[in-house]
């Protein structure tokens, strides 16, 4: 086990990968001689040069449309977006062609490509860099959205969605870009894509996050356990599309209690899914509404205080805790 | 062969293009209007019946099979639409014959195509078969895709056909993309995109070029220019006229073709993939042409005067070709009947297949969602 | 009143409009001289001439900002997307720009734009001319998202989308242009946007329902009359975001039993936000799951065959309804 | 002033461009390094400090003040940003500071002026208040937007500016609709937008370009090139060197200018803001200047050699707009002191009334989402 942070764990994939497969190229903007613009990229353009690492004119349409082209010509890229808030500027591509190519080609061209780069807010960039795009893209059938937490699901998802033979919308989160934890240190380590991960046991109240939630549901039981003796139980689904549902239901069962924190707006959000199929199949066993933390319902202000108070934090999770455990 | 020598002024209000002196077009050429056009055609028809002349009997036969081929097949699309045999968007290709067949007898098998919703004849001439086509339109599970694309979506992986797309100039990207792909992989291979004059005022369309040229990547760019995207005439949407002028913005090479001359585009056609062949270097090709028919099935086409449709079918890209193989004597009207015959008798093929293949099962709605 | 088709209900809206306010224009592809592709601005561009009814290039993004800016100007832009699949080409302009714009400008620069035309699926047109948006659009603060279902909530809710002061997603639905009720002949009718309307009353069991489901979910709710006896509510949010949630409540408190019929896929829809907040303020009044009738998790297929079991129908309504009433 | 009239060839690989003979330039020139805009410069020097005799005293020492307050202030902007006053993106203008001047001091009160995130300097010399801009970049109650959008959105309805934009080339677009509506109200207005050489490449440039030619409307394009989007100078990002030229695939006018130059941008914008008001037409102008410090305060530029930086800034337009000045004996050193001097109180009275400008109230959050 190696201590790496998000950012390395990240980059080790991108490279593990470059090496595994001559197929695999990274494009982006400043993916390449800048070494990304968070640094995820740091050092592949050296190490491999122009042909795997290729850096874009600003044209997220169509840098994108040459990943879904050369995809359906056998090619594996890897897309990066400087940002999500930019691939909103792609989303034809990414819906109208990546996510339909198999189905309208009656299965014949499948599009192996990931999308990746940052989703939600970052430190005050306001309200067009600061935007979570989950709900929009798993609402598609025909991609996969992917939202690792922890340094080695990072590297182990994003390993996992390269070799992925579908198109995969790999959300990361410039926050936790610096976050340490320990990865496996072989070279062949992946975590398959649609498997949730129980971050957290417990036994008194279930707690759904995803990206950057789960650090703070994790703070946020930890809390509980110390100042209330409620034990929580924390559950990454990792994957939203595929969504680990039975993982979640099978939690809530025990718990019977359900908070879900999401950066991201709450309107038609993941935790409505999240909350929806919760409700469905564990209907008799809820013994409270479930209670969803997300960003608030407003564009995202640049004045820090504002923007904290936007952001779903350790207290706001604590409180959706307390309510559902009528505390 | 395809190179029109003389300029003309734009008669629209902007100022007329200049040459831009670009590869092997003497100039990029702003024919605006039939007339020009035919007394172009008239001016290069004499080397060109040399041209044919020279060239193989077998060929020539193949190319006017497929452009009658596609005229016959698309005219029966429209006769089963009107009875409701196919449903939802039905773009047909009549009167834009000579593009597919020019072009793609231009390539070799390990080229790519791929185009817009108006497919069928670029489908069918990639080798994709009518049977298969007509069965696609009629949403049958024998149709090319199993009934799950329709008209605009016609595709084949093992002829290289990558679509059969329905939004306006998305496939420009990919297009982009797949030539990428071929560079990446050295394959030699070339990657030709069809899309209309309507399609070039989109985003893509410049983001594409300018990637391509930027990293000389084996493409050709076919702007099928009919003067109309639906009921909007080119002057209303565009605020220049040559369309293959654009080319010199990006620094690439663009030539314009007269899209009712089947020799012209596929001569046209070679030059560019020579050059994308040999050089690795992109080519915008613009095709000038006309639709006979409405935009799509439900397009009454009140847009246009019956005049223009007639000075436009006075040229019919058929009628032209058939006439200069008759001038270079290579065949005579009774070979013509047999190729019309052979056609209507392929279609008539595809029609009873298309009838008799049964609806798709109701579980390939879940399949291929995922690979 | 007059017996109108939803598509001449919108029409006169638009008539009325452009007559009473002379900031207030059309905008888009084939809107002016081809009468409109589906000829909801027949005769427009006859009676007012090109300044009011403009044809646009296939500019999806262009002519979105056109309106954006334009409306930042002063004016009141109607900007049509002939399909709202195309929207997605101007999602940046929709999302990035008009929805925020009033929040970045700290209320100096309001966005009084229309984005209207069809949404979900027309009549066999396959994958890519067959999406429905609403879940998508409704979760960006900033926008407002309409759905009517009847040719009196067309008229209504298009002049107040109109005479809105923000920017209001406007979807259509091909399918229902043709369909005829009852318009009331004032020229000053509206309806207010964020109300939701009680189509059908009843007792036992509630049945969200919009667009294009609204008249399956009346006849569903008939059916059930009919055969079971069971007093089926039927209620049309009409208006999106702001959602009207109280009412949907109320019914819910009354009936007990919610389902939720949508034309649009499941995950993370606009139905799963109605179902996370019914459970939220009637947790206790729910005798049953709530219950979504969704289009199938699969892009669309051309086939009619298929194209019909992807879609929510009377059937699958009355089997939801059977389902949350336990028969 | 403006207009360059020799002709280089591009240092690129791709084929120089032609000049387009259009309007009112001599033709696009494609001036590609420094020692060429200085050669060009030193020619033209001697009829701009005839032309600078001629104008209005005050009006010059207005243009200097401004530039040397934008300069001033961006340094500022800097200091405060390393000690951690200052959050998120921000972008500095220092050694554009001529075109933001030459710019919008040939504008009237009823245009409209809208830019990219890069728009400190843009909305001071449109009236917006440094107290205002610099209290929006700490945060504060008392910034220009209450604090919602810090250095990016810079907004001023009074004034006419549109924003400070984050989407690169976003504004391009909104600016073609601002024009539309200045024509509709007759307002007799126009429309300035800026945007940066790399934002060219977005599909939104050309959409908005074709439309604002087609439809005649008075919008001014104002490309910056400083070379660099962020990492990626112009020629790995693009495949020709001249914007300017890119007008002419939408039969627009264009135009390259020195940015080092205020007289000659001012200049070159007289004209396009006549041809905007008096013919309703749009241009695009191709402004190169340089910019001295990073991309943003978070980008170390490794990319450029200190070399290049060094020879860009021995153009630095204050010193240049300084030494006119002064060879037209107009101000001397003297006054440039006190212009600095003024300069810098200002500055530090926007510092202290940032530092005292309250937060944001909570209930903040939540107002002006909807009107
Ligand atoms: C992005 C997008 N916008 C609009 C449409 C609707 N539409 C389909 S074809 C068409 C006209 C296209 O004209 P052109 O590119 O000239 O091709 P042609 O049909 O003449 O072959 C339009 C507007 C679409 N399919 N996609
Ligand atoms: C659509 C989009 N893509 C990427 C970015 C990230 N980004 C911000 S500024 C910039 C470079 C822009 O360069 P240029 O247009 O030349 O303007 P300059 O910064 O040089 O003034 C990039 C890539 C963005 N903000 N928006
Ligand atoms: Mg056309
Ligand atoms: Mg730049």
């Amino acid at each position: 086990m190696a201590e790496l942070t998000i950012r390395d764990a990240l980059n080790e994939a991108l490279r593990e990968e470059i090496i595994r497969d001559e197929d695999v190229f990274i494009m982006g903007e400043e993916v390449a001689e800048y070494d990304g613009a968070y640094k995820v990229t740091r050092g592949l353009w050296k190490e491999f040069g122009d042909k795997r690492v290729i850096d874009t004119p600003i044209t997220e349409l169509g840098f994108a449309a040459v990943g879904v082209g050369a995809a359906m010509a056998g090619l594996r890229p890897v897309i990066e977006f400087m940002t999500m808030n930019f691939s909103v500027l792609a989303s034809d591509q990414i819906i109208n062609h990546a996510a339909k190519m198999l189905y309208m080609s009656d299965g014949q061209f499948n599009v192996p490509i990931v999308f990746r780069g940052p989703n939600g807010s970052a430190y005050q960039v306001s309200s067009q860099h600061s935007q979570a795009f989950e709900a929009f893209y798993a609402n598609f059938p025909g991609l996969k959205v992917v939202m690792p937490s922890t340094a080695a699901d990072a590297k182990g998802l994003l390993k996992s969605a390269i070799r992925d033979d579908n198109p995969v919308m790999f959300l990361e989160q410039e926050r936790m870009y610096g976050l340490k934890s320990e990865v496996p240190e072989d070279d062949d380590f992946t975590i398959p894509l649609g498997v949730a991960d129980v971050k957290r046991e417990g036994t008194d109240c279930t707690v759904v996050a995803r990206s950057m939630t789960v650090p703070l549901a994790m703070q946020a039981a930890e809390q509980m356990q110390s100042e209330n003796d409620v034990s929580v139980e924390v559950i990454d689904p990792r994957t939203i599309k595929p969504l680990d549902i039975d993982t979640i239901v099978e939690s809530v069962k025990k718990t019977n209690r359900l908070v879900i924190a999401e950066e991201s707006h709450s309107f038609a959000s993941v935790g409505a899914e999240i909350s929806h199929q919760v409700m469905e199949h564990a209907f008799d066993y809820l013994d409270a509404p479930i209670k969803r933390i997300s960003t608030a319902e407003a564009p995202m202000p640049y004045a820090k205080n504002l923007e904290e108070l936007a952001l779903p934090d350790v207290p706001k999770i604590v409180e959706g805790i307390k309510e559902v455990c009528y505390l | 062969m395809s190179k029109t020598t003389t300029r003309k002024k734009s008669t629209t209000k902007k100022k007329t293009s200049s040459p831009n002196g670009s590869g092997n077009a003497e100039g990029v050429t702003d024919v605006v209007d039939v007339e020009q056009a035919k007394a172009e055609y008239d001016k290069r028809r004499k080397s060109q019946i040399g041209a044919i002349k020279k060239l193989d009997k077998d060929l020539l036969r193949e190319m006017l099979y497929q452009m009658v081929l596609g005229r016959v097949f698309e005219q029966k699309c429209a006769e089963v639409y009107r009875i409701g045999k196919i449903g939802g968007f039905c773009h047909l290709y009549i009167g834009q014959e000579a593009i597919a067949v020019g072009v793609q007898m231009a390539l070799e098998e390990r080229d790519y195509v791929i185009g817009s919703y108006r497919d069928h004849v670029q489908a069918m001439v990639q080798g994709i078969s009518p049977e298969a086509v007509l069965a696609e339109l009629y949403g049958r599970a024998g149709g090319n895709v199993g009934g799950k694309g329709g008209s605009m979506h016609m595709f084949s992986k093992e002829k290289n056909f990558f679509g059969g797309h329905g939004i306006v100039g998305g496939q420009i990207g990919v297009a982009t993309g797949m030539a990428f792909a071929q560079k990446y992989k050295e394959t030699g291979g070339v990657t030709v995109c069809y899309f209309g004059e309507a399609a070039v005022n989109q985003g893509i369309f410049h983001e594409s070029l300018n990637m391509a040229e930027l990293w000389n990547l084996p493409v050709i760019y076919i702007c099928e220019n009919n003067k109309y995207g639906m009921g909007t005439s080119q002057t209303r949407a565009m605020s220049i006229s040559s369309i293959a002028k654009k080319a010199e913005g990006y620094a690439m090479e663009g030539e314009f073709v007269d899209g009712m001359d089947v020799m012209a585009v596929r001569d046209a056609t070679e030059r560019a993939v020579k050059r994308a062949r040999d050089e690795s270097r992109p080519t915008l090709l613009e095709i000038r042409a006309y639709r006979f028919m409405g935009h799509s099935m439900s397009d009454p086409g009140k847009y246009r005067t019956t005049e223009e449709i007639k000075k436009y079918q006075e040229r019919d890209p058929i009628a032209l070709f058939q006439d200069s193989l008759k001038d270079a004597k290579v065949f005579n009207d009774k070979d013509f009947e047999e190729i019309l015959e052979k056609a209507k008798a392929k279609t008539q093929e595809a029609v009873e297949f298309a009838e008799n293949s049964p609806l798709p099962d109701e579980s390939e709605l879940y399949t291929g969602i995922y690979a």
